[in-house]
């Protein structure tokens, strides 16, 4: 996150012209609430502020809210919205979408992107089932389950998101439950606030199509980690990194039971940004790839003879 | 009139490269213009055969390459059994008498088939399988062969400048074959130094080293075919390959962000773009008063499918964008090609199309994805797809394209070959200037407000928008969508945004101009017409001045196809296509939009550019009625 | 003879598929032929409108679809709205009078292009923006409106049958107005009763329940249009939609290894499989005999990039292998398109294609990608494209390109679409048996030795093994390769084995039968020819009952392309293209391979499928002269 | 691994009629001689045995070794391998590529294939370049290194393979080192005898392109976990599971150094061979896909009006 404006907005003014279509009781609700409230909260300039998503339920939250925004295609949110970040770091970007988008098909540039530490957020909106599609399993439904969708029970396990997310390098690892939009709004909010590459987790039930993981399911298994006063996910100093790397995944792995809250944050890592301004361009921040002007009066601004100096004869 | 074709052959990865360069430059710095391809196999090293073939004249550009060559400088024995029947009668072939002994399977890294082939044919002339036979052939056919012992040579001068090692030793065999080379060229050796110094870059002492060992050489070498003089060039010019002279244009025309993920031919168009960063500046454009150089994103992706992606995402940040691959890498592309048609984002792709299909070929050429690029991407939308015959025209295309997919918020092909992107030259430095970088500006509101980025508008264009600076709240969307960019699936809307879409076809037909959509070239009146497109021109230019009377229609639109034009050019024709792949896609889609059909098709798909021999047997056999020919010429 | 058109709106997710299929399985029971196309909003619920439009009839098929419909079941206001002008005079319209009052602005999830258009129309009348006003006008048009309170009704009848809850009553409004409409066409009740218990599944106090509520609801109608007349039919007769249809016959194709990623509309044909596993068996081949059943792989992946590569290893180990998906998945899946042409391996991807660009109108259809389907795939290679036209024929080229891919060892594209994929039918049972299974048989070795995968055979096709069978030690490879499949960039190798991979085209155009290439329908001597492909058919063919004189040619195998075959038929004719799309792709393919230009095109673009109306409409503007025709009707 | 073939060969056998095509000394060798060695070893039927690759100089393997193979395209052996393994589960599917092939363009289908747990082996050739296109960064290559063919320091940080293969679902995970060719061969003798899917990294230095990552590099920090008595991967009952994970990651996080040896292996984990018959075709292991009769006198052997007796009217 990178700037303050001055005109305080409320939620409210962050919806957008048109109704939600999810069907009643849709997780993906909370969600929604949750981002207006932390936008109001943050006072984000809608016109600087990008929604980026793919194709699912949930990647159409973008057409709910205002701001400027992108409903890209399936699983290619992440690097259109580093392209978009990384054209001007000055947006604030941010990634929603499904587990199928994010974890299926997209799961690749998950991977890309840990390796960037781009500063954006990631938020997926997790319901383990293809919503959009009519409810085929998602990749983070577990073995054996079958949801109404399914004609036979899953023959695919479930991968961990939170982990691979780790394990490709993001540095702030959180997760949340959608009912729970008070909450849900604490966590995206620090996430926003982080610098580097965020992933929220939100467990947010498809009320039509997974039957199995529902409301009660899922409160079954949650509980908050800032119940314990002793939970510090924050790395103060590289030389914890190892140690709070091996303790965020104690609890992202824990069996039957969903640790809600902060899991790993480390902002020593630097930002892709940085590393950029470090190593390619001192003016990167300056004057970004979408804010130079490219000409003047039709000339180019680059002086060819200068760039191409060593190879004229 | 000087013009001298050339050839420099060897081990992959074992100095080819650098004695080619060398010559190039060489032979550029005594004033002369001079093009060379690279032709090599699709694996790093281990022994395979690799070879430059080009052409030196006092003239740009110096004239096309045959089917053989003036001057050929072997490297080592192989080199020699693979380019036996690639010297001209007159010509002169350099190679290491050390190799005389060598047979044909000793060579383990030559094809299979290759190896076969030649057998066969060493048992047919009821010779040896050995390099000595090879060269005794060679000189059947009228050449002049220079041989030398290399290794002796170079423990001769080795001893002389203080180097001993046989590793370093062997390092020097590219500058001792260009040496020998300059030598038959009448090159003096001082423009063999500046050779070595260009292609050995920084390392002071090794270029040192191989400066005296150019000089002794130069000394054991009385023969001379030719003699090079220098001169002074009518203008400046400027050293470039394919890849970079595209590089360039892209950068030159405002492209700030480069995504891309390693795909040969490709590689080294954005990889060249991030070695040159940041980027020096005029002082003209008030923001850059301040600065002398300006940054670009230069970003290696995981995949191609997140290469195009992130263009599409710096596009609608505001950035020109642009993405390189070659045909497997634009498969993966095709899914957000369509998306940018869609959504109305401007993203240049630049096609270095190879030899297909799938792996295929990865390292040699071919004019294979011409349909495939006119059409790929799911769905009907707008698209711009120019193809570049020569560097020049890459380098202004390239400049082009990043207008169009600005201007017209459409994706933009930019389809060049391999051949194209391994052809180094010394050449007449095109204006950077003379294309005009047209840069729409964006609508900026006094303040805050809810934007319709996908208005009704009369020319289909998208209302511009910059991010963080309009002060516009706009949605962009890959479904179907209302004026605000919504999903919206009533008919009559999907209907209007359909033809509004469609419309900056017409718009782009009307304004871009007849010189980027076909070039003709020869007699207006030319009762027979050769149509091509891409790399091919520079060979055809150079046949048609054998061909008095015959017409050449370069294709360069390729979508929206200027169909009038080409009627014009070919109605009442008789029509000769020649183009690099089996199923002569031009003619296709020549007929597809005018209903002309060929009269005759000369295709290649073996892997090799088409030479200016080819052409020439191709109008020779075209000439004598034949409706399909197939060339085959492997230089 | 019996024609009846209906129509059943209400909205999405809330029982019009199950009220639309209750009516099709009943009248269906009855002894009629029947059909029915769905229509919806590509996203989940949230009251989008949704439809079933289609046709009854005492024969197979039952007719064209019209743009106007005998009898509507409108199932809310918002219905009435949606479809104000598509019901017929003499027609009649089931509706809730308890919505009267409702306002059009009152319905939020009305396209609000649709809401500002119908409130202009409105205002133009000089109506309030009611339903009532929409009934009112509905009649003004010589359509009998019948009107009950829904929930009143229901309320009462609840009552009768205990039940109470509100929920609960309101998911009784299917059963309501399939009733009402039996009563409309005289059918008896015990028929829906059928549709009631076919429709609902296993629930069986439900069912009872609905049965009583359909038994109360008919006492209620005493208005009739039509006596449908329980009827015995000609032949056996099977329910399924396209989807199924299409599974089926790539099961009975023998199609054992089906990977995919859901996609609307493709997701049903691979889950249909998925859900029929383990497949009964007749007890024929001697490795069955043991079983009942067999098994199949149905794999859902993690992309479509993973789809059609998991397909492509389970052709190389001997399966047929299958995908499907629609546009966005087959873009993703370009890249081993082209590898299953180089690697030579025989893949089913059946093509459900839908409206684009991009995600476009995921539930909507589209003739959008025939081009895009010929040209697929970087580089050139051999391919199959066929395109059928209902569902038989979709059936039996299931089949049929399970045989082509397994025998010619190349990707075969499917060309079907959503029109076709959400079509519902009690039609004829085509002969399951009637395409020959055509399955060459491996090679194997009497013992274990090395082979050549890619001899250069006559014919082209690659040595077939089995892998652990065969005794075979064999490379399958994406690069160029030499006969024992190793790399090999030998220039004459190269051209031998392009060739060898192209003369498979021949032999495909050789081998496939003429009704499989073009299909011919009307006089031969025609004057006029209309031209289409795809799932136009039936529309077409029934529109040429009262176009008397005019042929149809039907495009099938659209690659190889049989250019003599529909030049032979054309030639000389004046010809009318109709179809899907906006750039007329089946006439830039004609005249691509023919250079028969069309005389005129008529297209249709707004995700709607043509009618038969629509083809009665292109016709008589192709005959006032027109040259372009624009389709719009929304239906 | 599935059976047992009689006559005893070399792994002179299991080489193809041409030689290799790398660099003098490039690491691959050292896994190429560590593959004929196991092929050996386990006497494994040439006919029986697929070699799956992508493209790259590791993924050229296949053509040096006289199996059945498949050199596929960039990114896309490992669902190439599981289509073919799950067609046929008799045949034995290794599939070998380097650290770009199937951690860059093809890290999503290890996402896929930790899902399924099928019965295959993937061996990673990682030498953190990319070798064939001339030296790119590979996802391996940690940050701000810049090996000769980048012109600027590499931007990205490395990602973990054998993490993200844990978070994945693979049950068997090894690393190795390839100069050390007999314990190369052990570790991958391992990885095929296991049941469920092995991963096995083998760091395999690039001598043409990756001058930083060096034999000497890697010496540095290369250790055998061997040496340690006391450590066990082996998960022996589903109880331990969460331990030996836990174990697993701290040698996988190690900093700066690089255990060898095998870190986590799970045979507890239904494979998805074992899946299918249980949840969808008992007959699916005695007559798989590939292996069926489809027609009998070109009839196609399905009953069709059993298969579709609820829909006939
Ligand atoms: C390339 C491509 N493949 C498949 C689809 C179809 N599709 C749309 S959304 C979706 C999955 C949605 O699931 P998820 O991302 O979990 O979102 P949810 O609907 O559950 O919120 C799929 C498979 C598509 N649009 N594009
Ligand atoms: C779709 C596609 N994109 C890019 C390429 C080009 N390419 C070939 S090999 C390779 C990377 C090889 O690196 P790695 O897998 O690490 O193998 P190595 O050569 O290092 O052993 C790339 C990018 C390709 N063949 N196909
Ligand atoms: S289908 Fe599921 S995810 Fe989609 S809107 Fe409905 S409840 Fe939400
Ligand atoms: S380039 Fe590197 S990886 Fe490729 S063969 Fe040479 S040393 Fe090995
Ligand atoms: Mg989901
Ligand atoms: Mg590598």
């Amino acid at each position: 996150m990178t700037t303050v404006v001055k005109v305080k907005r409320t939620p409210q003014d962050y919806k957008w012209t048109k109704p939600p279509e999810w069907c009643p009781g849709c997780g993906h609700f909370g969600v929604l609430q949750a981002l207006l409230q932390v936008f109001a909260e943050l006072d984000m300039d809608p016109t600087r502020t990008v929604l980026v998503s793919g194709i699912g339920c949930s990647s159409r939250l973008p057409h709910y809210v205002r701001t400027v925004s992108a409903h890209t295609i399936h699983g290619r949110a992440i690097p259109f919205a580093i392209g978009l970040k990384l054209a001007n770091p000055n947006l604030e970007v941010i990634v929603v979408g499904g587990d199928g988008d994010l974890f299926a098909i997209g799961g690749n540039h998950i991977l890309g992107a840990g390796r960037r530490n781009v500063d954006f957020t990631v938020i997926l909106m997790d319901n383990a089932v293809y919503g959009l599609t009519r409810g085929q399993a998602g990749p983070t439904l577990p073995l054996g389950m079958q949801p109404k969708a399914l004609s036979k029970p899953n023959p695919h396990a479930d991968l961990n998101p939170l982990l691979v997310a780790l394990a490709s390098g993001f540095t702030f690892l959180a997760r949340s439950y959608s009912y729970d939009i008070k909450y849900t709004a604490k966590v995206i909010k620090e996430a926003i606030l982080h610098k580097g590459s965020a992933i929220v987790q939100v467990l947010s039930p498809c009320v039509t199509y997974n039957n199995i993981m529902t409301r009660e399911w899922y409160e079954k298994r949650v509980y908050k980690l800032d119940n314990d006063p002793t939970w510090d996910p924050v790395v103060h100093d590289e030389k914890e990194d190892y140690e709070k790397k091996k303790r965020a995944i104690e609890k992202i792995l824990e069996p039957d039971r969903l640790a809600l809250g902060v899991l790993y944050k480390n902002e020593l890592v630097p930002t892709f940004e940085e590393r950029y301004i470090a190593m390619y361009d001192p003016n990167y921040a300056k004057i970004p790839p979408a804010l130079q002007p490219v000409e003047k009066d039709g000339k180019s601004v680059i002086d060819f003879y200068k760039l191409m100096a060593d190879r004229i004869l | 009139m000087v013009e001298i074709s050339f050839l420099v052959g060897g081990p992959q990865g074992k100095g080819v490269e650098t004695a080619s360069i060398m010559l190039i430059y060489a032979v550029g710095s005594a004033g002369y213009y001079v093009y060379g391809r690279r032709e090599f196999w699709s694996n790093i090293a281990g022994g395979r055969h690799s070879y430059f073939v080009g052409k030196i004249g006092d003239r740009w550009p110096p004239g096309g390459i045959g089917n053989k060559v003036k001057l050929a400088l072997l490297m080592d024995g192989h080199s020699v059994f693979e380019h036996m029947f690639h010297i001209e009668r007159g010509g002169v072939a350099v190679y290491n008498t050390e190799e005389d002994g060598k047979t044909l399977d000793s060579f383990m890294m030559m094809s299979r088939t290759a190896q076969e082939r030649l057998g066969e044919f060493f048992k047919k002339q009821g010779l040896e399988p050995t390099v000595k036979s090879a060269v005794e052939y060679i000189k059947s056919q009228g050449v002049k062969v220079v041989g030398l012992p290399f290794n002796k040579v170079l423990l001769e001068i080795g001893r002389k400048i203080g180097v001993t090692s046989p590793v370093m030793l062997s390092r020097f065999v590219n500058t001792l074959v260009v040496a020998m080379g300059a030598s038959l060229l009448g090159l003096p050796v001082e423009y063999v130094e500046r050779g070595v110094a260009f292609a050995l870059g920084r390392k002071k002492e090794v270029i040192e080293q191989n400066k005296m060992v150019a000089a002794e050489v130069a000394k054991l070498v009385n023969e001379r075919v030719e003699t090079l003089t220098p001169r002074t060039p009518e203008v400046k010019r400027i050293y470039w390959n394919g890849n970079e002279a595209v590089s360039v244009g892209k950068i030159m025309g405002g492209v700030r962000f480069i995504s891309f993920y390693p795909i040969t031919p490709s590689t080294d168009d954005p990889m060249f773009a991030e070695r040159k960063l940041p980027y020096p500046v005029l002082p003209v454009a008030e923001e850059l008063k301040a600065m002398e150089r300006v940054g670009a994103v230069v970003l290696q992706t995981e995949d191609e499918l997140a290469a195009i992606a992130a263009a599409a995402g710096a596009a609608m940040a505001g950035a020109r964008a642009a993405t390189a691959t070659s045909g497997p890498g634009m498969s993966l592309m095709a899914e957000t090609i369509s998306m940018l048609g869609m959504a109305e984002l401007g993203v240049v792709l630049t096609l270095w199309s190879r030899a297909g299909p799938s792996t295929g070929l990865a390292t040699r050429t071919g004019q294979h994805d011409l349909l495939y690029s006119v059409f790929i991407g799911h769905g009907e939308f707008p698209k711009i797809v120019i193809a570049s015959g020569d560097l020049e025209e890459a380098f202004y295309d390239a400049i082009k394209a990043a207008n169009w997919a600005d201007k017209y918020q459409v994706p933009v092909i930019h389809l060049v070959d391999k051949d194209l992107s391994n052809t180094f030259a010394v050449m007449p430095i095109p204006d950077p200037y003379s294309v005009k970088i047209e840069r729409p500006r964006p609508v900026i509101f006094p303040e805050e407000r809810n934007a319709n980025r996908y208005e009704l508008t009369e020319d289909g264009l998208p209302i511009r928008y910059l991010p963080g600076v309009s002060k516009a709240v706009y949605h962009v969307v890959s479904l179907e969508h209302d004026p605000e960019g919504d999903p919206d699936e009533d008919a009559e809307m999907v209907e209007k945004m359909y033809e509004k879409r469609m419309r900056k076809m017409e718009l782009i037909s009307k304004e871009i101009p007849e010189e980027d959509k076909v070039k003709y070239y020869g007699p207006p009146d030319a009762d027979a017409v050769i149509v091509s497109w891409g790399t091919t021109k520079l060979q055809i230019l150079s046949a048609l001045e054998r061909l008095k009377g015959v017409g050449f229609l370069q294709l360069r639109l390729l979508h929206p196809f200027p169909a009038d034009l080409v009627k014009r050019y070919l109605q009442g024709k008789r029509t000769l296509f020649i183009e690099g792949n089996y199923t002569a896609q031009s003619s296709m889609l020549v007929r597809m939009h005018t209903g002309i059909s060929a009269d005759a098709v000369a295709v290649k798909y073996n892997g090799r550019p088409i030479t200016m021999d080819d052409v020439l047997e191709a109008y020779e056999r075209f000439e004598r009625g034949e409706k399909r020919i197939v060339l085959e010429w492997d230089l």
